[in-house]
C-alpha cells in the first residue's frame, strides 16, 4: 500500500477577487522509504504541494478538491488536533531558509524538546537526552553546548542540521524537504544532502525532496516529478528522466544546463520564462514556449500517457507514441 | 551591560541639563510668582521687594547658575506653595501616579493582549472584529469626553465608583501611601486607571494584532505548526514572545504620552499625583516645583527607556545592550 | 457628624497672616474667631470682642470676652489682641489695610484700645480681619515668611470652633471640633470637616452629585439650573459686592481718551443681556461700582444700553468706520469671565470696534495686568472693607506707585478731584456725608464713563438638603462652619 | 549568503496604484471613508462658502440668539444645528472649525513630514555620527509626546511673542508645535526605509554611474520610500487634530473666538449636562467621525500597501 | 602575451563592526578597554584581469567577492592596497577624479528585483547615465540609443516607458545588462547574476553577456558560485577563500587538476547530473568568521593537510609548472 498518495489535487489562490490555480490536478504517490524530487522552476507550485501535504497552504490560498490520503487517512478534511497529530510525527517538513526557520526569541533546546513533548509524554530529562542524540547524529559537535543556545548563534548550516534534528526526532514516515539547500553554501549544500540521504536511507524514511537543482536531484532522488506551472508534467525514474526526457520543458531544463554545452559555446536556451498565476495560458501552459507547439496544444490540455517508464503530459510525445504504435500496428499488419 | 549603564546615565544627565534650561527660559514667562502669593492689595513697590528678595530679578543666566550650583547637590529649589524642597513634594506624589499609571497599564496588558492576539488568530470572528472596530473608534474619541462619561454614568447616576480624589491610603513599610490596600482606595482607583487606559488601549490592541498578524506569517510559526505542536503553544510561546519585542519598544515611547494622560486624567479626576501637582503648580506659578517636574519627569523619561531596553535585552536574545542605544 | 466639602480654593498656609486671599479667610472662620464678624443682613456681630466705644476721634476701646481659651489651652487676653495686630501690621499683605491703625494700647486683660492714624470710618470693617493669635505660643518665632516654611505656617492655634488635625496641601485638610469652644450657644454639630480644593467646576459638581462630598462652592451658572432639579441637593445664591469691570487704557489708546468714544462703549455694552444669558440671571448687572449695600450706591445710576446712540457718538468723535482694539481678560478668575470678555467683544463689534480677545489664566492675567498689556483688561474687584472707597482707591485712584493707590487702574484715569475726594471720604466719620462724597465720584465716574462697569458677581453654594447652610453663608463667602447644622438622617 | 526568496517575489505586474484603487473600491468601508473624507475636506474648503453666516461679521455672534436648540427641537429656522452660548451659529462655526482644525492637521503633519522627510533621509544616508546624533535626539524627542512638548512650546511662545501677538499667531503656532513636534516618527521610519533601500543594489548602481550623492538621495531613494510616508500621514493627520483638541482643552489651543473644533468642544462643555447638549455634542460628533474616518483610511492604506512602518 | 587590464595588488579591506565609540568600550577580565571589532573582508588580494577575458572568482559565502567587486568599482574605499586600470592608479580617486573610469567599468548585480529603481521606467534607468555621461546628446540621441541598447539585449523598445516590476527576472538582469552597456565599458564586473534566476533563464543571460562579450571585446570578472557556469564560461578562475585568492588556474587546468585542498573539497561538492557517486571531500569544521586576522594560511583551520607551518606563516600565490598559482604550503613542499 501506498504510504502517500496525492489524487486529482487542486490548490487555488484568492487574489484581488480572482480564485487563481496554483495547483492543477496533481497526482502522485508515495511509498515507504521511497525518495521523490519534484522539481520545476520557480513558481511552478512545488512549495505549494509541500505545504498542501500537511495541510499547511497559507491563506488566501486553499485546498479545492482532492485528497491526500496519508494510508487511507484523508489529510485535506482533517480537524486541527488530527492534524497536529499527523504533522511532525508521521510528516515532517524542511523549509528552505534556515535562518528564517527557527524561532529567533527561543533556544535550540526548547524548539528541540517541545516537539517531542507534544506527541509524547515522556520527562523533559528524557526528551533533552533524545534532542542530543539527535544533534550528535546530524553531526553538530558539541551538542550539550548548542542546546541552550539561541538560533542567532549559530551558523546558516549548523541551523539547518539543527531543522533536520527536529525533524527527526519523532522518526516520521515522512521528510519533505522544502529546497534545504538552496540558501546554503556549496560544500555546505553537499554535506546536508549526503546527510538527509543517510538519515532517510538508514532509517527508511520516504523522502520528498523539492528543488530546482538537477545536480542535487539527480544524487538523492530515486523518482522525479516535474512540475510546470501548477501542473505535473512528467514523471518517472530520475535516471530516465535525465537520460531521456520526454516532455519538451524538461527536455529544455536539461538542455539548458552549462554542463550540456561546449566550453564558451552559447546555451542552449527555452525562450520566455514561466507566467505568474494571473497570466496562465490556455491549453498546455508551456505551449508559448515550446518549440513544437501546435494548435493542438494551445487549446487542450494534454492528459497523461505512460511513455516508457515515465508518465508526461505532452501531445508531442502522445502523438510519437501513437505513431510509434501506429508504426508497430503496420509493421504488425 | 555597564557600559550600556554608563552610557544611558550620560543621556540622562544630558537630557536633564537641557530639559532645566528649558523649563528655566520659560519659568519667567508662566506669571509673576509673587502675584499669587500675595493679596491683591499689595503695593507695587513691596511687590518689586519681594522679587528681588526671590532673587527674580537678576538675569536668567545668573538664576540658572544659582540654580545649577545648587541642583549639583541634589538640591532643586523650595516650592513656594508647599514651601518644602520640590523633590521632597514630588516625591511624596509620586506613589499616586505611579499606582494609577501601574492600574492603567496593567488594565491595558490585561486587555490589550488577550484583545489583539484574539484578533489576530480570528481575523473573521465577530468578536475580533468588533475589537477591531472599538480599537478604532477609542483611538478617535478624546480621552476628556471618555473622562466626563465615566463619571457621569458611575458615579453620578449609577454611584458605583467615587468621582474624584484617591480614598484611604495606607502606609506601607513607611515610605509609600498606597491606595492598593483599601477596599476604599481601590474604588477610588476605579474610573482614573480606566480613563488612563482607555487612552493607550486602542494603540496597543492594534499594535498587537499587526505584529501577531505578521508574526504569524513568518517561517517559523510555520515551521512550528509543521512539528504539530499544540495551538496554545504556538500562539502563546511561539508567537507572542516574538510579538512582544516591538510591544516593548512602542510601549516605551508610549511613556512619554502616559505622562501627558496622567496630567489630563489627575486634572480630571482630582488624583493627588505629580501630574495633577504640575497643573495645580502651572496655575501657582510654583516656578521652582514647575522646573523640579520637567526635570524629574525627563529622568523617568530615561530610566523607563533604560528599562525598556533592558527587558527587551532579556526577551530578545539577538540584542547585545551594548550596540544598542546611545 | 462629618462635612465633606470641596472648595475652589484652600488655605495656602496655615498662618493666617500671610497671605490675603479667600481661602485663608475661610480657614481663620474655621481654627480663629474674629474680633467682630459681618452677620448676613450687612451688620456687624460681636464676636471676642463683646462690646466697644469709641473714646476720642481716632481711639477705640474694645471690651473682650472672657473665658476664652486657645487651642493650645493659653487664655485668651488682650495681649493676644495687641500682638495680633502688631503682627498685621507686618504682614505684606494685610499692612496696608492695618496701616490705618496707629498702636494699640492694652488697658487691662480684657480691654485693648486702637489708635488709628485718621479719624477712620472704616475701623470696625477692619476688625473683622483680626483674629487673634495665641500670643504665647507663637512669640519669638512668628516670622511671616512668603515663599518657605515657618513656624505659623506649620502649627497653629487659634480659639476657633475647629482644630486642623490633618493637612496635605492643595489635596485636603482635616479639621475635628474643638471641644472646648467657647460659644456654647451656637447650634452648630459638625464634628468632623474634610475640606478637598477641587479647582474644576464640573468635577467639583460631580463630587456633589455622586455623593462624594456635601458641600461644594462655587457652582457655575450653567449648571445651577441642573443642580436645583436633582433630588436632595439645594442651592444658596447670595449677591456679592464684588465688581467685574472693563478699563479702557487712555494711555495706551488716544481714542478712548474722548469721553464720546467711552460713553460709545458704555452704551454699546448691554449688561442685563450679559448677566441673562451667560451668567443665567445669577449677576446684577452694574452701571456702577458700588453694589447697592454700600454706601457710595447711587440708585439713579443705571446700566445703559443703547446701540444707536452709541453708533452716533462713535460717528461724533470721528470713529464711524471703528477701529482696532486688544483686550485681555483671565479665563479661570471670575465666574464664565472668558465668555464674558467673548460677549463683550462681539458687542463691541457692533459699534465697529473690533476687538482681538485673548483670556489667560489667572496666573499669567495679572502679570500682564501689571504691565497694562492691552488696551482693554477685565477686573472683578471684591472690597476688603465692605466698602466703596477701597473700589475707587485701588480701581480709578490716580496711580500712585507709593501709597499703592490706583494700582489697578488699568484705565490710568486720573481725576485729581475724585483723588480728593478719595482722601476725604477716608476720613469723613459722619455716614451720611460720607455717602455723599462717595456717591458724588459714582456720578463723576458715570458722567466720564471713566470705566465701563458690568455687573455684581452672586456667590452661589451647593449642599445636601440636610445641611442648613443658608444661615451660616454670607455674601464675603466665608461660611461661618461653627455654627452649620447638618440634620442627621 | 544567496538571495533570499523574499526579495525576489516579483510584484504583480500591472501597476500597483491600479491594483489599489481597485481594491479600494472593492472595499465599501474604505471607499465610505474616503466619501466623508473628501466631504470633509470640501466643507473644509468652502466653508466660507457654505456657512449660512459669515463668522466674521460683528453682527455674527448675538447674545440675544444664545443657545437656541438645533432646528428640529426648537423650530427655530434660522439655526439649523442650533446657537452656542454666545449666541453663534452652530452649524457656521462647525464648518469653520472642521476648516481649522483640518488645515492645522494638515499643515502640522506636513511639518512633520517635511521634517522628517529630511531628516529621515540624511540621517540614513550619511549614517554614521550624524546619524546616530539625530536619532538619539529623536528617541528624545519621542518620548517626551506631542503633549509634553506641545504644553512646554506653546508656553514658550506665549511668552516670547506676547499674549496679543500669540492671539494672532495661535493656528502658525499650534501648527509649528504640533508639527515639530512629531518629526521622529516620520524621522525614523523614512530612515528605516532608507536603510533598507540603500542596501538594494540600484543605489550601487547609480553610484557606479558617478550620480551625486544628492541626486541619488532625493531622486532615486526619496520616491522609494515614501509608501510608509502616506500611511502614517493619515494616521498622523488625526492624531494632530486630537492633539489640538486636547490642547484646547487645557486652554492651549485656538483662541474661543476663533475656535478649531477641539476648542469648540472644550467651551461647550460645561454645558453638556446643563441642557444645551447641542454645544458639545454637535462638534464632538464632527470631529470623531473625521478621525475616525482618518484612521480608517490609515488602516485600509496600512493594510493593502503593507509598508514597514516604524515600530522599534 | 595577454595585456593586463586591471592590477590588483595587496588590497585589504576590513570593516569596522562596532562604530559607535561608545560600543567600543569592553569589560575585558575585569579591565574596561578599548576595542575595535572588524571583520577582515580582503586579506591581500593580489589579482590580475587581463584583456577580453572571462575572469571568475569562485569562493564560499562571505570570503569577499563582493568586497573585492565593490572595492573595484570605488564603492567602498580599500583600506590598504593599489587597483590600476591599465597605467593608472585608481583606487585612491575620489569621486570626481573616477568620473573617468565610471565609464570604462560597468557593474551588473545580483538580484535583478533590486537592481533596478523600481520607480525609474526603464526609459529612465538608461537615460540617466546616457545623458549624464555624454551632455551633448540630443534628447532624440538619447532615445536612439536607448533603442539600439535595448534591442540588442532582447527586450521589446516599446516596452520602454514600463515599471521593472512589470518585467521578469531575465528580462531585468538584460535591462541591468543594458544600463551597464549604456555608457560603453570595456570591463564589466557581474556579482552572482545569475543566481536569482531559473535554469532556463539562467541560459538566456549567460548566453546573452557571451554574446556582448564577443561584440565589444568586453573584460568580465564574473563572481559566482556555480561551478557549472564557471567551467562553462570562464577563461581563468580565481578562488578566494576567506578574503585571500588561495588558487588561480585556467578553467581547464583548475577543473582537471584542481591543486589547492579548499579548490578539491569545492569540486567535489558539485552536484552533478551523471549521479557519479564519489564522495564530496568533507571540510572539518564550521566557515570561520574573520573578526581576526588570520595568523597563517586562512584554510588552515579545516585543511586535512594542515601542518604547524600552516599555522604560523601565510602562504604566498606560487606559480605552477600548469601556468596555475596556488597558495598552499602542502603543494609548496610537495605533500600534496
Ligand atoms: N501567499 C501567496 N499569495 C499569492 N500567490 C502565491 C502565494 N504563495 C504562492 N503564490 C503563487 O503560487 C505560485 C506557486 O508558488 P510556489 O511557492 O509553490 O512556487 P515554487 O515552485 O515553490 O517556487 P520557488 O522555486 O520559487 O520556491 C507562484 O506563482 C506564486 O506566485
Ligand atoms: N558593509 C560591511 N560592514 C561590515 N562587514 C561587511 C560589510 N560588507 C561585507 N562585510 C563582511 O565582509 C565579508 C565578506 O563579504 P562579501 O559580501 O564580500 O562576501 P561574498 O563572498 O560576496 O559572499 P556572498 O557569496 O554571500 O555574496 C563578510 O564576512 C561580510 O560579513
Ligand atoms: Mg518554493
Ligand atoms: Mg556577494
Amino acid at each position: 500500500m501506498n504510504l502517500l498518495s496525492v489524487n486529482n489535487l487542486h490548490v487555488n489562490f484568492h487574489l484581488k477577487g480572482q480564485d487563481l490555480p496554483a495547483l492543477i490536478d496533481v497526482s502522485f504517490t508515495l511509498n515507504r522509504g521511497e525518495r521523490i524530487a519534484i522539481v520545476g522552476e520557480s513558481g511552478a507550485g512545488k512549495s505549494i504541494l509541500g505545504f498542501s501535504i500537511v495541510n499547511l497552504v497559507d491563506k488566501p490560498g486553499y485546498i479545492k478538491s482532492g485528497s491526500i490520503k496519508l494510508q487511507n487517512k484523508e489529510i485535506t478534511t482533517m480537524s486541527l488536533p488530527q492534524l497536529q497529530e499527523v504533522r511532525g510525527k508521521r510528516i515532517a517538513m524542511i523549509f528552505q531558509d534556515p535562518m528564517m526557520t527557527l524561532n529567533p526569541v527561543l533556544t535550540i533546546g526548547v524548539q528541540l524538546v517541545e516537539a517531542i513533548r507534544s506527541h509524547t509524554r515522556i520527562s523533559f530529562k528524557d526528551a533533552k537526552n533524545i534532542a542530543i542524540e539527535k544533534l550528535h547524529s546530524v553531526q553538530i559537535a558539541s551538542p550539550e553546548k548548542r542546546f541552550n543556545q539561541y538560533p542567532h548563534e549559530l551558523s546558516g548550516g549548523m541551523r539547518q542540521r539543527v531543522i533536520i534534528a527536529t525533524v527527526l526526532l519523532l522518526n516520521p514516515d515522512i521528510i519533505i524537504a522544502d529546497e534545504p539547500t538552496t540558501a546554503l553554501d556549496v560544500t555546505i549544500q553537499a554535506e546536508i544532502i549526503q546527510l538527509l540521504l543517510d538519515i532517510c536511507r538508514n532509517n527508511s524514511m520516504a523522502l520528498l525532496l523539492i528543488s530546482h537543482d538537477l545536480g542535487v536531484v539527480s544524487r538523492v532522488a530515486e523518482r522525479t516529478i516535474v512540475m510546470y506551472a501548477g501542473r505535473v508534467v512528467e514523471e518517472g525514474p530520475t535516471l530516465e528522466i535525465i537520460n531521456d526526457p520526454q516532455h519538451p520543458y524538461t527536455q529544455g531544463l536539461l538542455n539548458a544546463l552549462p554542463q550540456m554545452a561546449l566550453p564558451g559555446q552559447r546555451l542552449n536556451q527555452i525562450q520566455g520564462s514561466m507566467p505568474p498565476l494571473n497570466e496562465r495560458p490556455s491549453g498546455c501552459a508551456f505551449h508559448p514556449r515550446c518549440p513544437y507547439a501546435t494548435d493542438q496544444c494551445r487549446q487542450q490540455q494534454p492528459s497523461f500517457i505512460h511513455s516508457g517508464v515515465s508518465t508526461v503530459a505532452c501531445f508531442m510525445v502522445e502523438d510519437m507514441i501513437n505513431d510509434a504504435h501506429h508504426d508497430d500496428d503496420e509493421e504488425n499488419r | 551591560m555597564l557600559v550600556f549603564l554608563l552610557r544611558r546615565l550620560v543621556q540622562a544627565i544630558f537630557v536633564m541639563i537641557i530639559i532645566s534650561a528649558i523649563s528655566f527660559a520659560i519659568q519667567n514667562k508662566l506669571g509673576d510668582p509673587v502675584q499669587q502669593h500675595i493679596s491683591m492689595t499689595v503695593s507695587p513697590t513691596e511687590r518689586a521687594q519681594l522679587r528681588q528678595e526671590l532673587g527674580l530679578n537678576d538675569s536668567i543666566v545668573v538664576q540658572y547658575w544659582r540654580f545649577a550650583k545648587k541642583a549639583i547637590h541634589g538640591d532643586l529649589g523650595t516650592s513656594y506653595y508647599y514651601k518644602e524642597p520640590v523633590l521632597d513634594v514630588i516625591f511624596k506624589k509620586l506613589p499616586a501616579t505611579v499606582e494609577l499609571a501601574f492600574c492603567a497599564i496593567i488594565i491595558v496588558i490585561g486587555i490589550a493582549t488577550p484583545c489583539g492576539i484574539l484578533a489576530a488568530i480570528k481575523p473573521r470572528n465577530i468578536v475580533s472584529r468588533l475589537v477591531v472596530a472599538l480599537s478604532t473608534m477609542g483611538l478617535s474619541i478624546p480621552i476628556f469626553i471618555v473622562a466626563i462619561f465615566l463619571v457621569y454614568v458611575f458615579s453620578i447616576k449609577l454611584h458605583l465608583a467615587p468621582s474624584f480624589g484617591r480614598g484611604q491610603t495606607t502606609n506601607v513599610f513607611g515610605l509609600w501611601d498606597s491606595g492598593l490596600f483599601s477596599k476604599d482606595g481601590l474604588r477610588h482607583l476605579i474610573l482614573p486607571s480606566i480613563t488612563l487606559a482607555f487612552a493607550l488601549m486602542p494603540i496597543f490592541v492594534r499594535l498587537i494584532r499587526a505584529e501577531m498578524m505578521e508574526v504569524l506569517q513568518s517561517d517559523y510559526i510555520r515551521f512550528a505548526w509543521s512539528k504539530g505542536l499544540p495551538t496554545r503553544r504556538i500562539y502563546f510561546i511561539h508567537a507572542l514572545k516574538n510579538t512582544m519585542l516591538p510591544v516593548i519598544t512602542v510601549g516605551g515611547i508610549q511613556a512619554g504620552t502616559l505622562v501627558a494622560y496622567t496630567i489630563l486624567t489627575e486634572s480630571i479626576f482630582q488624583w493627588p499625583g505629580m501630574g495633577f501637582l504640575f497643573m495645580d503648580a502651572v496655575s501657582r506659578v510654583d516656578t521652582p516645583l514647575i522646573a523640579a517636574y520637567l526635570i524629574v519627569v525627563g529622568g523617568i523619561f530615561v530610566i523607563t527607556n533604560t528599562f525598556v531596553d533592558l527587558i527587551y535585552g532579556l526577551v530578545n536574545p539577538t540584542v547585545k545592550l551594548a550596540n544598542h542605544g546611545l | 457628624v462629618t462635612l465633606k466639602m470641596a472648595f475652589d480654593a484652600d488655605p495656602v498656609s496655615l498662618d493666617p497672616h500671610e497671605q490675603l486671599s479667600e481661602g485663608t479667610l475661610q480657614f481663620s472662620h474655621m481654627v480663629f474667631d474674629p474680633l467682630v464678624r459681618w452677620k448676613q443682613n450687612g451688620q456687624i456681630e460681636p464676636r471676642l470682642a463683646t462690646h466697644w466705644k469709641q473714646i476720642t476721634p481716632t481711639t477705640t476701646r474694645f471690651f473682650l470676652r472672657k473665658n476664652v481659651h486657645f487651642q493650645t489651652g493659653n487664655v485668651f487676653t488682650a495681649e493676644d489682641v495687641a500682638y495680633t495686630i502688631r503682627r498685621l501690621k507686618r504682614s505684606p499683605d494685610f499692612r496696608a489695610m492695618f496701616d490705618a491703625i496707629r498702636s494699640v494700647v492694652v488697658i487691662n486683660k480684657y480691654t485693648v484700645d486702637i489708635r488709628s492714624t485718621n479719624t477712620n470710618p472704616l475701623l470696625l470693617n477692619i476688625m473683622t480681619y483680626v483674629f487673634p493669635m495665641d500670643k504665647v505660643f507663637y512669640q519669638g518665632r512668628d516670622e511671616i515668611i512668603k515663599f518657605g516654611n515657618s513656624f505659623a505656617s506649620q502649627r497653629v492655634s487659634g480659639t476657633g470652633p475647629f482644630i486642623v488635625q490633618e493637612r496635605e496641601p492643595g489635596v485636603r485638610m482635616v479639621l475635628t471640633r474643638n471641644k472646648d469652644y467657647w460659644d456654647t450657644k451656637s447650634k452648630g454639630n459638625v464634628d468632623k470637616i474634610i475640606l478637598t480644593p477641587i479647582k474644576t467646576d464640573s468635577t467639583r459638581l460631580a463630587a456633589l452629585l455622586s455623593g462624594d462630598v456635601d458641600f461644594i462652592f462655587p457652582v457655575s451658572p450653567i449648571d445651577i439650573e441642573r443642580t436645583k432639579n436633582s433630588k436632595g441637593i439645594k442651592i444658596i445664591t447670595l449677591p456679592t459686592g464684588r465688581i467685574l469691570l472693563l478699563h479702557l487704557n487712555e494711555k495706551r489708546r488716544s481714542e478712548f481718551r474722548d469721553v464720546r468714544v467711552r460713553r460709545a462703549i458704555n452704551l454699546a455694552i448691554n449688561q442685563q443681556l450679559i448677566v441673562e444669558k451667560i451668567l443665567r440671571g445669577y449677576a446684577i448687572p452694574a452701571g456702577q461700582l458700588s453694589a447697592s449695600k454700600f454706601l457710595g450706591h447711587v440708585d439713579s445710576i443705571k446700566p445703559e444700553y443703547n446701540l444707536p446712540k452709541a453708533l452716533e457718538l462713535m460717528k461724533q468723535a470721528g470713529y464711524e468706520k471703528g477701529f482696532r482694539v486688544s483686550m485681555m481678560a483671565p479665563n479661570n478668575r471670575y465666574m464664565n469671565d472668558d465668555k464674558v470678555a467673548q460677549a463683550i467683544a462681539a458687542m463691541l463689534g457692533r459699534i465697529h470696534i473690533t476687538v482681538d480677545l485673548k483670556t489667560l489664566p489667572k496666573a499669567q492675567y495679572f502679570q500682564q495686568y501689571d504691565e497694562r498689556a492691552a488696551d482693554i483688561m477685565m477686573l472683578g474687584w471684591q472690597s476688603d472693607t465692605e466698602d466703596s472707597n477701597n473700589l475707587f482707591e485701588f480701581i480709578i485712584a490716580c496711580q500712585d506707585a507709593k501709597s499703592g493707590l490706583g494700582a489697578y487702574n488699568a484705565s490710568e484715569y486720573c481725576a485729581p478731584s475724585i483723588n480728593e475726594d478719595i482722601k476725604l471720604a477716608n476720613r469723613e466719620m459722619n455716614p451720611e456725608k460720607r455717602a455723599r462724597i462717595m456717591q458724588q465720584v459714582e456720578i463723576k465716574l458715570h458722567n466720564d464713563a471713566a470705566i465701563v462697569p458690568l455687573y455684581w458677581q452672586y456667590n452661589t453654594w451647593a449642599a445636601k438638603n440636610n445641611l442648613h447652610i443658608e444661615s451660616i453663608v454670607n455674601d464675603q463667602n466665608y461660611p461661618f462652619l461653627g455654627d452649620l447644622v447638618i440634620d442627621e438622617k | 549568503m544567496k538571495y533570499f526568496k523574499k526579495d525576489i517575489i516579483p510584484p504583480t505586474p500591472n501597476s500597483r496604484w491600479s491594483h489599489i484603487w481597485t481594491g479600494f473600491i472593492g472595499d465599501k468601508l474604505a471607499t465610505l471613508s474616503l466619501a466623508i473624507f473628501v466631504f470633509y475636506c470640501f466643507v473644509a474648503i468652502f466653508a466660507p462658502l457654505l456657512a449660512p453666516y459669515n463668522i466674521n461679521n460683528p453682527n455674527f455672534m448675538d447674545l440675544a440668539n444664545a443657545e437656541i436648540a438645533p432646528r428640529w427641537i426648537s423650530g427655530d429656522s434660522r439655526f439649523l444645528l442650533g446657537t452656542d452660548a454666545q449666541g453663534r451659529d452652530m452649524l457656521s462655526v462647525i464648518l469653520y472649525g472642521t476648516r481649522l482644525s483640518l488645515t492645522i492637521g494638515v499643515c502640522a503633519v506636513l511639518i512633520q513630514a517635511t521634517l522628517g522627510i529630511c531628516i529621515g533621509l540624511i540621517s540614513g544616508y550619511l549614517g554614521g555620527r550624524t546619524d546616530n546624533f539625530l536619532m538619539r535626539a529623536a528617541d528624545i524627542q519621542l518620548s517626551f509626546s506631542t503633549m509634553m512638548v506641545a504644553i512646554v512650546f506653546l508656553a514658550i511662545f506665549q511668552a516670547l511673542f506676547g499674549m496679543a501677538m500669540y492671539q494672532q499667531l495661535a493656528m502658525l503656532m499650534l501648527i509649528l508645535v504640533i508639527g515639530l513636534a512629531e518629526w521622529p516618527l516620520f524621522a525614523r521610519t523614512i530612515r528605516a526605509s532608507v536603510l533598507a533601500e540603500k542596501q538594494k543594489e540600484y543605489v550601487d548602481a547609480a553610484r557606479i554611474m558617478g550620480i551625486s550623492p544628492k541626486r541619488i538621495m532625493f531622486k532615486h531613494i526619496l520616491p522609494n520610500t515614501l509608501t510608509p510616508v502616506l500611511v502614517i500621514f493619515t494616521v498622523q493627520i488625526s492624531n494632530a487634530i486630537v492633539a489640538e483638541a486636547a490642547l484646547s482643552f487645557l486652554g492651549l489651543g485656538m483662541p474661543a473666538n476663533d475656535p478649531s473644533l477641539g476648542a469648540l468642544i472644550s467651551v461647550g462643555f460645561s454645558y453638556m449636562f446643563s441642557g444645551s447638549w447641542w454645544i458639545c455634542v454637535i462638534p464632538s460628533v464632527t470631529l470623531i467621525i473625521l478621525i475616525l474616518v482618518m484612521n480608517m483610511l490609515g488602516d485600509w492604506l496600512r493594510d493593502h500597501l503593507n509598508p514597514r512602518t516604524y515600530k522599534d | 602575451m595577454p595585456t593586463p587590464l586591471i592590477q590588483i595588488s595587496h588590497l585589504e579591506k576590513s570593516f569596522t563592526t562596532n562604530k559607535s565609540w561608545f560600543g567600543q568600550w569592553q569589560i575585558d577580565r575585569g579591565k574596561i578597554r578599548r576595542k575595535i571589532d572588524s571583520v577582515h573582508a580582503l586579506n591581500g588580494v593580489n589579482l590580475t584581469i587581463n584583456q577580453g577575458e572571462t575572469l571568475c572568482v569562485v569562493g564560499e559565502t562571505g570570503c569577499g567577492k563582493s568586497t573585492l567587486a565593490r572595492v573595484l568599482m570605488g564603492l567602498t574605499p580599500a583600506s590598504s592596497g593599489e587597483v590600476h586600470y591599465q597605467d593608472q592608479r585608481i583606487d585612491h580617486l575620489n569621486d570626481r577624479q573616477r568620473m573617468l573610469f565610471r565609464r570604462r567599468m560597468q557593474m551588473v548585480f545580483q538580484n535583478p528585483y533590486a537592481s533596478l529603481n523600481p520607480r525609474m521606467t526603464v526609459y529612465q534607468t538608461l537615460s540617466e547615465p546616457i545623458s549624464f555621461h555624454n551632455p551633448q546628446f540630443s534628447a532624440s540621441q538619447v532615445d536612439e540609443k536607448i533603442h539600439a541598447l535595448l534591442e540588442s539585449v532582447g527586450i521589446s523598445p516599446s516596452s520602454m516607458d514600463n515599471y521593472p516590476n512589470e518585467f521578469s527576472g531575465g528580462q531585468r538582469q538584460r535591462i541591468s545588462l543594458a544600463r551597464a552597456l549604456s555608457v560603453e565599458p570595456d570591463f564589466i564586473i557581474a556579482d552572482e547574476p545569475l543566481s536569482a534566476l531559473d535554469v532556463s533563464v539562467q541560459a538566456q543571460v549567460l548566453n546573452l553577456m557571451m554574446d556582448k562579450q564577443e561584440e565589444r571585446n568586453l573584460t568580465y570578472l564574473f563572481i559566482t558560485h556555480d561551478l557549472a557556469v564557471v567551467e562553462h564560461f570562464a577563461t581563468r578562475v580565481a578562488v578566494m577563500y576567506l578574503g585571500r585568492v588561495c588558487e588561480l588556474a585556467s578553467t581547464r587546468t583548475l577543473f582537471s587538476a584542481p591543486k589547492h585542498p579548499y579548490t578539491k573539497a569545492l569540486l567535489s561538492a558539485i552536484p552533478r547530473l551523471d549521479n557519479n557517486t564519489t564522495q564530496p571531500i568533507r571540510l572539518m569544521g564550521e566557515v570561520p568568521t574573520q573578526m581576526d586576522k588570520p595568523i597563517g594560511c586562512v584554510f588552515q583551520a579545516r585543511c586535512p593537510y594542515a601542518n604547524p607551518r600552516c599555522y604560523k606563516e601565510s602562504p604566498d600565490m606560487i606559480r605552477q609548472p600548469d601556468n596555475s598559482s596556488v597558495a598552499c604550503h602542502a603543494v609548496d613542499e610537495g605533500r600534496l
